[in-house]
């Protein structure tokens, strides 16, 4: 168990790791430019430092912050991202725990991460920090609808919540290729769910300077960092497991372990795909991205679970 | 020159006003026109009403003339319009009376908001009917340093910064 | 009666700048705020104010130029230019043709630069963050060629009274017919990236109507204006140098929203490109500087000269007193006069709209604070 | 209707081709000079600094002295001193000081001069940590030429 827990922390902070890397990497060639370059090879340790840097810096606690929600927000935000590594499978054997709520389970753990916005917001006793907060909430609560009914689109049509029974009903096909538009409205929602750009409301640089984490330096915001670049990885890998057949893919010896290395190509594509959104698009503003979720991706949502129940039952 | 120019002209010299066309490739403008302080809202009001736009406000210090028949304190306001359908460019000057008081065009020209204030911040011209008369690119507590105003034996009289009074389009 | 208390009550005070990523500098913007709605922005200005209208009044004329570039310097030619000539008009110097000529093409590769660099930094308050690159990657082209004849690449002082400082070469015209022609092959990655894009367009459009008679109201000038459906350009209407005798077009907008604006500054790049080309087809041959008296004397009596700079109309007043040393001089920048309408524009919109509309306003804040 | 579907349609094919322009630059190479590794070569007519023009007949400067670039800068940034010396006609410059930190690279000094003896220097590495190491004796560094 104790095992297990520091080998789920460990990947946590290489993915972030990698993850910052990629993106600043990205970034960079998107923009004609080369990124990090100093630090190691191509700059291929510049992700440490920076950490070490984060971790090394002094703690500010602003004055007049309410001290308490000042310091839980960052854990808020980082604790419940850790907990769905506990069911996601990363192949046919690699699964801490089957659960058979496992996709309930994630999508709850999933929905506590806008309370750490929330109360980073609140807590911090700053306007922009406040805008960015409540900019969340909401911005959750309407992208958590669009997500849920393309979730169970596919669920009607295998019929479980367990995450490794949904990829075992994806042996020949997989279901991006039978529910498209479920696939495409959960990687959009996901987007915003993860608050990245387009739908980087809750921190809008240009708007709210840094939004809720405005005023979190050194370790508290390399928890949101981490904290982001998890769910991310968590958004990805249902995507994966829901749309892409999880570990399915060309034979490889060990199937039932190696199917990681195919789960995992999957998950960084579609987080390669979530980095490129990034640096292409400008933000969208608040009011069209609630209108974007109500006059789009819902009905087109209901339609398409409407239209899966009448095919399923026939 | 057009309607709505000849037109103008003929309201200014009709109410009075002082009015003399210039040459434009000398001074960059077509038309001087020296108001009263009385007449700095009504000129603007025209103005608009003609669709001129205010290019700017600004201040100028010259000697002080107490002596009559026109008794100034020195400080002179001038006014710019211009148009957007032709070419054509009017610069209003007023000499401010002693009370420093000028009759703002702030509620006309909305756009003369931020000029008079800087007027204000650089000579200390105060505008009558102005909204918030705060010092706009000077800081608050400089309210009474006026960067632009001359030393006494720096400055020169009225006359000696003006173009000779003939016309230049003499000089042929 | 309940609903207004209860607005009174909600009403609280949000600091936008001095050092906020989108007010492009130390502008301060006091908003009065209810909920994410903007009731009341105020622009506080004057975080740099130098005060250069003071510094051209104690220093003889010549003296004043490398201050002219200082104030907008992000489009320095224009502002060089328009201070030489409003030197020469005031001292009656005469121009050499060719001289007129590179000013013109200078001020136009100036003009794009400002107009790449205010594409990009608008795209970066909308939260685009790679257009600012591209933007640059172009704009670095017109430094180099303008740092190979004025010598350096931001704040040039290169004109001179009667002329400018350095004559321009082969190597010159055929570098910036090699930029014209690249440039033109960019226009494609700007309209995919950022003209068609959905959400570029939502972001734009309907956002901040500047109406023709708030323009006029305000003062408005340049693109700003241009927006709003009014043609109205210094170069067109009140031709100076040798404008005249190209050919172009002024681009105006429809509606006046920030869409428009966009529109016409994208326009206006090709209509510079169309500038320098005829330009350099007809560049003549002769002598780039007149002769100028050692010391200039500025006749008494005043002056004006407007230019049309990046931003709008750039007009310096002067009064001269028989001395090299002008007795007054008044700096009328463009974008002083734009922002002043914010307060009447930003009234109960959102506060990205009014992201958006400082940022289509094309703002340099050492202009306005001078 | 037809503009809901019509919108969403022509609205997600602009953020295909977006992404097109993106991913296509992501492969293009890059464009940046990596600075204090690579450098570009610096323009001819770049204005750095002033310097003293060495003349290669003199071996020595060009200045007379005669303090015109002192009195026309506009940021009075020169200081130029000269001397008789003993058994010489001309004054000989004993001082020429720039003070870079308000100096505006206008070049009116470099214009001005009747003997053209100055020139802009191509130096741009130009970082200290002090206000007085902006201070140059353009004279020294003539020297240190000549030497």
């Amino acid at each position: 168990m104790v095992i297990s827990a520091i080998i789920v922390i460990t990947f946590l902070f290489l993915n972030a790791i990698m993850m910052g890397y990629a993106e600043r990497k990205i970034a960079g060639h998107v923009q004609r430019r080369p990124g990090p370059m100093e630090v190691g090879s191509h700059g291929i340790l510049q992700m440490i430092i920076d950490g070490i840097k984060l971790v090394a810096k002094e703690l500010i606690i602003p004055f007049n912050v309410d001290r308490t929600l000042f310091r839980v927000a960052p854990l808020l935000s980082f604790t419940p991202v850790i907990l769905p590594f506990l069911v996601i499978p990363f192949s046919e054997k690699l699964q801490a725990r089957d659960l058979n709520m496992g996709l309930i389970f994630i999508v709850t753990m999933g929905s506590v991460n806008v309370m750490a916005c929330l109360v980073a917001g609140w807590g911090s006793n700053n306007k922009y920090s406040m805008f960015g907060a409540m900019r969340a909430v909401a911005q959750a609560i309407s992208y958590e609808v669009p997500i849920l009914l393309s979730i169970l689109a596919v669920i009607l049509m295998c019929n479980t919540f367990s995450l490794k029974g949904i990829v075992g009903a994806q042996q020949k096909i997989w279901f991006v290729f039978l529910q498209p538009v479920a696939f495409l409205i959960y990687v959009v929602a996901g987007l915003a769910e993860t608050n990245r750009a387009p739908f980087d409301l809750p921190e809008a640089e240009s708007e709210l300077t840094a939004g809720f984490h405005t005023e979190y330096s050194g370790m508290g915001f390399s928890l949101f960092f981490l904290g982001e670049y998890t769910n991310m990885f968590i958004v990805a890998s249902v995507a994966t497991v829901l749309f892409l057949g999880g570990w399915h893919g060309p034979h490889l010896p060990y199937g039932e372990y190696l199917g990681v290395v195919w789960f995992l190509l999957k998950v960084y594509f579609l987080l390669f795909l979530m980095i490129m959104v990034r640096w292409t698009y400008p933000r969208v503003r608040f009011d069209q991205l609630l209108n974007f979720s109500w006059k789009y991706l819902v009905p087109f949502s209901l339609a398409n679970l409407l239209i899966t129940a009448v095919v399923v039952k026939l | 020159m057009d309607n709505i120019i000849k037109n103008f002209k003929g309201f200014l010299i009709d109410q009075g006003f002082d009015a003399v066309e210039t040459d434009y490739e000398q001074r960059g403008y077509h038309l001087e026109v020296v108001l009263t302080v009385t007449q700095v809202r009504e000129f603007a009001k025209k103005a608009y009403e003609l669709g001129f736009y205010l290019v700017f406000v600004a201040g100028f210090q010259v000697l002080a003339d107490p002596e009559t028949p026109s008794p100034h304190s020195g400080l002179a306001v001038v006014y710019q319009y211009a148009r957007h359908d032709r070419q054509y460019r009017i610069k209003a000057c007023a000499l401010v009376p002693d009370s420093l008081e000028i009759p703002s065009i702030s509620d006309i020209y909305q756009g003369a908001d931020w000029h008079e204030r800087e007027t204000r911040d650089f000579y200390g011209i105060v505008f009558s009917g102005h909204h918030n008369l705060k010092p706009l690119l000077m800081a608050d507590m400089d309210v009474d340093v006026h960067p632009l105003l001359k030393e006494e034996a720096k400055l020169k009289s009225l006359d000696a910064v003006s173009w000779p009074s003939e016309a230049p389009e003499s000089t042929e | 009666m309940l609903e207004s208390e209860y607005q009174e009550q909600n009403r609280f005070f949000l600091n936008m700048g001095p050092q906020h990523p989108s007010t492009h500098g130390v502008l301060l913007i006091v908003l009065e705020m209810n909920g994410e709605y903007v009731l009341d922005p105020q622009p506080v200005l004057g975080f740099i104010h130098r005060m250069h209208e003071k510094m051209g009044e104690s220093r003889p004329c010549p003296g004043f130029m490398p201050n002219t570039g200082r104030m907008d310097y992000v489009c320095a030619l224009p502002y060089n230019h328009g201070y030489v000539s409003l030197i020469e008009r005031k001292a009656g110097i005469e121009v050499p043709e060719r001289a007129e000529y590179i000013r013109v093409i200078t001020s136009e590769l100036n003009r794009i630069a400002s107009h790449l660099l205010w594409l990009g930094a608008y795209l970066l308050d909308l939260g685009a963050f790679t257009p600012i690159l591209y933007g640059f990657d172009d704009r670095e082209h017109i430094l180099d060629i303008l740092e190979s004849v004025t010598g350096s690449r931001l704040t040039y002082s290169y004109y001179r009274f009667g002329g400018v400082c350095q004559d321009i070469d082969e190597k010159f015209v055929e570098r910036t017919r090699a930029f014209i022609k690249r440039l033109r092959k960019r226009y494609g990655i700007y309209e995919k990236l950022v003209t068609k894009n959905i959400i570029f367009i939502k972001r734009t459009e309907n956002i901040g109507i500047v109406s023709p008679d708030m323009a006029l109201r305000y003062g408005m000038t340049g693109p700003n204006l241009r927006g709003s459906g009014i043609s109205y350009d210094i170069r067109k209407n009140e031709p100076y140098s040798v404008y005249p005798e190209f050919d172009f077009e002024v681009p105006v907008g429809r509606q006046g929203d920030c869409l428009d604006r966009y529109m016409v500054r994208v326009r206006e790049i090709e209509q510079c490109l169309r500038i320098i080309e005829q330009a350099l087809d007809r560049l003549p041959e002769g002598p780039i500087r007149s002769k100028v008296p050692k010391n200039i004397k500025l006749s008494p009596g005043d002056c004006n000269f407007a230019v049309e700079a990046a931003r709008g109309e750039l007009s310096y007043y002067l009064i001269g007193d028989g001395t090299s040393t002008p007795y007054r001089l008044k700096v009328r920048v463009p974008s002083y006069s734009n922002l002043s309408c914010l307060p009447e524009l930003g009234r109960g919109i959102l506060l990205p709209d009014l992201v958006s509309i400082l940022g289509s306003f094309d703002l340099v804040i050492p202009e306005i604070d001078r | 209707m037809k503009q809901y579907f019509s919108e969403l349609f022509t609205g997600g094919m602009s953020l295909v081709e977006g992404l097109g322009v993106t991913m296509k630059a992501l492969f293009m190479p890059i464009v940046t000079v990596q600075y204090p590794r690579e450098e570009i070569d610096i323009s001819p007519s770049f204005r750095g600094h002033i310097d003293l023009i060495l003349d290669p007949e003199k071996n020595s400067y060009r200045c007379i002295t005669c303090g015109m670039c002192e009195k026309n800068c506009p940021s009075n940034c020169i200081t130029v001193k000269g001397e008789k010396l003993e058994g010489q006609k001309k004054k000989s410059l004993v001082l020429f000081d720039l003070d870079f930190t308000k100096c505006s690279l206008c070049g009116t000094c470099v214009e001005i001069c009747p003997v053209n003896a100055l020139e802009y220097s191509k130096e741009y590495n130009l970082a200290a940590f002090s206000r007085e190491a902006f201070h140059y004796d353009i004279l020294k560094r003539l020297e240190e030429r000549i030497k």
